[in-house]
């Protein structure tokens, strides 16, 4: 799987691009192909260089790089306040969430105390922003293996929330909405009625997904046995969120290490544990009505008090490591900041769930389809500015 | 048995598929069910929600003023140096100088409308239009200078 | 809506670019008594063409998700003819560049751009595309603004755009087919 | 009444009387050309138009809807444009073969015009082996893809091609022996004896069980050799970018793009004549005063009326399943349908020698 590496004393012996992609893995009348960085499976710019036999896939390999907006690096140039709305631009459909995350790492070095008003709203923002990404997943996916309505059937329902969140946080997408210290602006007036709302639309429509996708006997035999990712694998690639859950590996941070309020509410942690891609599938499906459920704990209840807690003008976190870590819609989302009592962090690094999950896809791809590829690439989620960031 | 779960399995993956067929046939059928809203058509009622961040405007009152004394927080709040605050120096009436505004440059190409500066502003000068159609044809359109032409600080604005 | 917009001149503003619509460099201009059944046939071709604008899949962050809902059906853009999303770029006419274009896939947009057939378009969406927008000082690896690597028909500002934003790009681009003056237009002469 | 063969006929008296023999047939010739790439122009918009249509209403959208009235010119500008799009042909390409292929998918398309019967007594040619005909023509297709997806010189392309391939040559199969039911019952090739045969009640109504069976086997079988979806592998969107006219630009493409819509055209056209009736009206038994409201409907509009409902049965197959995979698409065929229909046949030739149909 890994290339060997070695010292190359004539640079001239170094093989061009296309041929050094293949060593140990080439052998006569094997195919190989560039998935990518345009392809429409790739959602983005990822580069997978496969080697096939026929249809049969020999091996994959994913060439990182071409959305590279050194986030990290960049970060370290701009304040405790600015750096968060960068990261919206990471997992972009996690934007809530890894603002969260990023807020908590702040707040954790200031010894910031939220109010109770904040964490809960934060709570109900991370939740709706998982549904709207399981939701553009489900339509993605379902598009991927060549069904195109359920795309325009998912957007219905991730309209509604893109318009409570517009109505909250001035943005449909990157919206810039957590401060360190709690949140920006109180939420709007109409919001609970709004989300009442929406839960209500969901649960009627949730099961229209089932009729259009998860029951279709095309639609399991493409999932079904596709794609294994063995529960020891999961955990020796790294994988975390929906991909290791589908793999019956325990990971839900939060239920691991509760922030927020998440310990507060209750909710399942959803495990399957078929391995493939009908399990990562029904994984995300499941998480969808736990994240409504957790919604509907909390929307009535939103106490009463300040939605930011006082915080001095400019932020210095004082010296020494921080880690946080977050559950995203695509699993554990980690940042890591090192300080040293300046305006601005040393270090930066973010653990991006992506990542690791990408690296999982060799192992699961190696013998099948190149038809299956692309359901799996579906099911792992991948977000690829979330990969390379 | 081999046969009948043969027979088991084509009826039921059938099954499966006219349930599909079923729904999108449904949609088909019932026109009320589309939500599509068309867009240059309904830009006379469209509403956008009065926290939407477009962009960045300076606000002028009848008499052409407004409340920006060049103080650059906005500047320095901004991340990505979206605003460019040009100072220039009034001489006041008891004949000091007085620093002022001369030219907010704000550059829309690069801004994400993050409301950071909005936040950071003392004096409310600077609020988020809720505007959003800014194709144009050159990039260079996009740099605006967001204090009208002879406009001045209002009175007692520090 | 523009209620607080300080520099567009009336309420609502013509659809169809923003502002640039005069004194465009290059314009081709009318001439008096001539060329009636060209300038005819030109119009039926430059009216097919703004009304069969077929995107090329290509989306590469943030932007493309506004992209995918400008597709889905809400906004729903094929209303005007625009759906056939093409992922081959053999077969498209629009590039909508959404999401930031880095140092390493700036040779890859301009292959993209040279295999689209002529006449070909290309929508710069959301800062980045345009300028780098976040990215513009901050980091090493980001192209600042896609029109240093292919030339660019029509800026639309935000981050991302909304989906109507995205919408009034596509349409402005339609106005300047219409008006011939795109740079293909321009380049053949017609 | 009004109907296609009495101007058919008009025309063709017309030319006999005002020229020889030969010069008419010339004639009649180039006119049945002109027909027919008429024709195909406006099968191509009005389908292309139809299935934008069909898929926004099943996407809760609302499809083109501002390019002419309704929508109308959609497909218009869109042929208008492909027209003067330019048509690259890529460098390493075999420019012979790269070019050639389009054409013979077009020709093909043309080819099996030819006995399709459009009304009563209104049909190019009337073969007596029309049936034969169509499913052996209609095979050539596949060369025009393989010849595309090789000559284009890019490995989507070839995997399409050769997708392509497997899967055409297997359900020729099924659909073959599907349509060699209703042969097995009429006795006859020829399409004319076949849509006579129905003039009491159409196949599907008076062939029990085994003829509703061998219907649906034709209709997936043809659905995957026009390579629609959810048989589209040739040109699986999200796996091989656009399959076998990856390479394929401007007007060379629309040819495809055209081909395809006009073979759906001719598969559904087969499948309203085999099964239900072609340009017969609709006839129960001897209900003489009902069949014979019927007959004032005229029969062109019997034919495009069940030739588009097949054709919206399979643009409702396209917008609702997902994608099969080659190695279940290829398991279909020869676990499934293949099977099933030649145990079909049987049947169904036990019921023709017996006269158990109605």
């Amino acid at each position: 799987m890994f290339r060997e590496t070695e010292i190359v004393k004539d640079v001239s012996s170094i093989p061009p691009f296309p041929q050094d992609a293949v060593q140990g893995g080439g052998g006569a009348g094997d195919l190989i192909i560039n998935v990518g960085p345009q392809h429409p499976a790739t959602h983005g710019v990822l580069h997978l260089v496969i080697t096939l036999n026929g249809e049969t896939i020999k091996k994959v390999e994913p060439h990182l790089g071409y959305i590279h907006r050194s986030i990290e690096k960049m970060c370290e140039s701009l304040t405790y306040r600015q750096f968060i709305y960068v990261t919206s631009r990471m997992d972009y459909l996690s934007a809530h969430i890894n603002n969260h995350a990023c807020a908590l790492c702040v707040e954790k070095g200031m010894q910031i105390e939220v109010p109770d008003r904040a964490q809960v709203i934060r709570v109900i923002m991370d939740e709706l922003t998982r549904i709207a990404s399981h939701e553009l997943w489900w339509g993605a996916m379902a598009m991927d293996i060549g069904a195109f309505t359920p795309f325009f059937h998912a957007f219905r329902e991730r309209e509604k929330i893109n318009e409570i969140m517009e109505e909250t946080c001035g943005a449909r997408l990157t919206m810039n909405y957590y401060v360190p210290g709690g949140l920006r602006a109180d939420m709007h007036p109409d919001f609970q009625k709004k989300v009442k709302e929406f839960i209500v639309l969901f649960k009627r429509k949730i099961d229209e997904y089932d009729e259009l996708v998860t029951g279709n006997i095309i639609f399991i035999n493409r999932m079904k046995g596709v794609g294994m990712l063995s529960k020891e694998d999961a955990v020796s690639f790294g994988c975390s969120g929906p991909a290791a859950r589908g793999s019956g590996v325990h990971c839900d941070i939060r239920k691991l290490y509760p922030y927020a309020v998440y310990d507060k509410v209750e909710f399942d942690e959803i495990l399957e544990t078929g391995c493939d891609s009908l399990a990562r599938y029904m994984v995300r499906i499941r998480e969808m009505k736990q994240s409504v459920r957790i919604i509907e704990q909390l929307i009535d209840h939103i106490p009463e008090g300040d939605f930011q807690a006082k915080t001095k003008a400019v932020l210095k976190l004082p010296k020494g490591e921080f880690y946080t870590r977050v559950e995203t819609a695509r699993g554990e989302l980690g940042v890591y900041i090192v300080s040293e009592g300046a305006t601005t962090p040393y270090r930066i690094k973010f653990r991006s769930p992506g990542f690791s999950n990408l690296s999982a896809l060799d192992s699961m791809a190696r013998g099948s389809k190149l038809g299956d590829l692309v359901a799996m690439m579906g099911t792992l989620d991948l977000v690829i500015p979330d990969i390379d960031r | 048995m081999f046969i009948v779960k043969y027979i088991k399995d084509v009826f039921s993956g059938i099954k499966s598929l006219l349930v599909g067929m079923r729904r999108t046939g449904y949609y088909f059928t019932h026109h009320k069910e589309i939500i599509t809203e068309q867009y240059p058509d309904n830009r006379d009622t469209l509403v956008m929600a009065d926290r939407f961040k477009g962009e960045v405007v300076l606000l002028h009152d009848e008499n052409n003023e407004h409340a920006c004394t060049g103080c650059t927080a906005c500047e320095l709040a901004c991340p990505n140096a979206t605003i460019k605050i040009v100072t220039k120096f009034d001489i006041t009436p008891e004949g000091k100088k007085k620093k002022a505004l001369d030219k907010f440059v704000y550059h829309l190409e690069l801004c994400t409308m993050c409301n950071l500066c909005i936040i950071a502003c003392p004096t409310d000068a600077i609020k988020m239009a809720q505007t959003f159609e800014h194709s144009v044809y050159d990039r260079a359109e996009l740099t605006k200078i967001l204090n009208k032409p002879d406009s001045k600080i209002r009175e007692g604005v520090e | 809506m523009n209620n607080a917009s300080n520099n567009s001149e009336s309420a609502n503003p013509p659809l169809g670019g923003g502002g640039a619509a005069e004194g465009f460099p290059g314009e081709i201009q009318e001439v008096p008594g001539g060329g009636i059944v060209l300038s005819k046939l030109d119009d039926v071709i430059n009216w097919a063409r703004s009304n069969s604008l077929w995107p090329l899949t290509f989306a590469t962050s943030c932007c493309g998700i506004e992209y995918m809902a400008v597709a889905g059906a809400k906004y729903d853009f094929s209303r005007f003819g625009f759906e056939v999303a093409r992922a081959s770029p053999r077969q498209a006419d629009v590039i909508i560049i959404a999401g930031t274009i880095v140092n390493k896939m700036g040779p890859v947009l301009k292959r993209l751009y040279d295999q689209m057939g002529d006449p070909k378009y290309v929508i710069a969406m959301g800062a980045c595309a345009i300028s780098g927008g976040p990215f513009f000082y901050n980091t090493y690896s980001v192209v600042k603004g896609a029109d240093h690597i292919i030339p660019v028909d029509v800026y639309v500002a935000g981050c991302p755009p909304r989906p109507e934003a995205l919408l009034h790009a596509l349409i402005s681009l339609q106005e300047k087919i219409k008006k011939g003056m795109t740079r293909e237009q321009i380049k053949s002469g017609i | 009444m009004w109907s296609l063969t009495n101007i058919s006929t008009g025309i063709h008296d017309w030319l006999i009387q005002t020229f020889n023999p030969t010069w008419a047939l010339i004639i009649e010739m180039v006119i049945a050309g002109i027909a027919v790439i008429g024709l195909f122009a406006v099968l191509g918009l009005v389908l292309v138009l139809m299935e934008r249509r069909v898929a926004a209403w099943m996407q809760i959208r609302l499809g083109p809807n501002r390019v002419g009235p309704f929508g109308l010119l959609q497909s218009a500008a869109d042929t208008v444009k492909l027209l003067v799009k330019e048509g690259m042909t890529p460098d390493g390409a075999d420019k012979f073969l790269f070019n050639l292929a389009p054409f013979i998918a077009m020709m093909v398309a043309m080819l099996l015009m030819v006995p399709i019967a459009f009304a009563k007594d209104f049909q190019l040619w009337d073969l007596n082996i029309g049936v034969l005909y169509v499913s052996a023509v209609s095979s050539i297709m596949v060369i025009s893809i393989l010849m595309a997806g090789w000559a284009s010189n890019n490995k989507y392309s070839l995997m399409g091609a050769m997708r392509s391939g497997a899967q055409i040559v297997s359900y020729e199969l099924s659909a073959g022996l599907s349509i060699l039911t209703i042969v097995v019952l009429t006795g006859s090739l020829n399409i004319n004896d076949i849509i006579i045969a129905q003039a009491d009640g159409w196949w599907i109504f008076k062939g029990h069980i085994p003829v509703i069976i061998s219907f649906v086997i034709f209709i997936i079988a043809v659905t995957a050799e026009t390579n629609r979806a959810p048989f589209d592998l040739a040109e699986a969107e999200s796996e091989l970018t656009s399959g076998f006219h990856t390479e394929y630009s401007g007007m060379k493409f629309a040819l495809f793009f055209l081909a395809e819509y006009i073979n759906v055209f001719i598969v559904c056209a087969i499948g309203a004549t085999l099964f239900l009736g072609g340009w017969m009206p609709f006839h129960i038994g001897n209900w003489e005063s009902f069949n014979h409201v019927m007959d004032y409907i005229p029969s062109s509009i019997w034919f495009f009326g069940k030739t588009f409902f097949l054709i919206f049965v399979i643009m409702w197959f396209r917008w609702t399943f997902p994608r099969l995979r080659i190695d279940q698409l290829l398991n279909l065929e020869w676990r499934y349908l293949l099977p099933i229909s030649m145990f079909n046949l049987l049947l169904a030739t036990a019921i023709a020698i017996l006269g158990w149909h109605f």
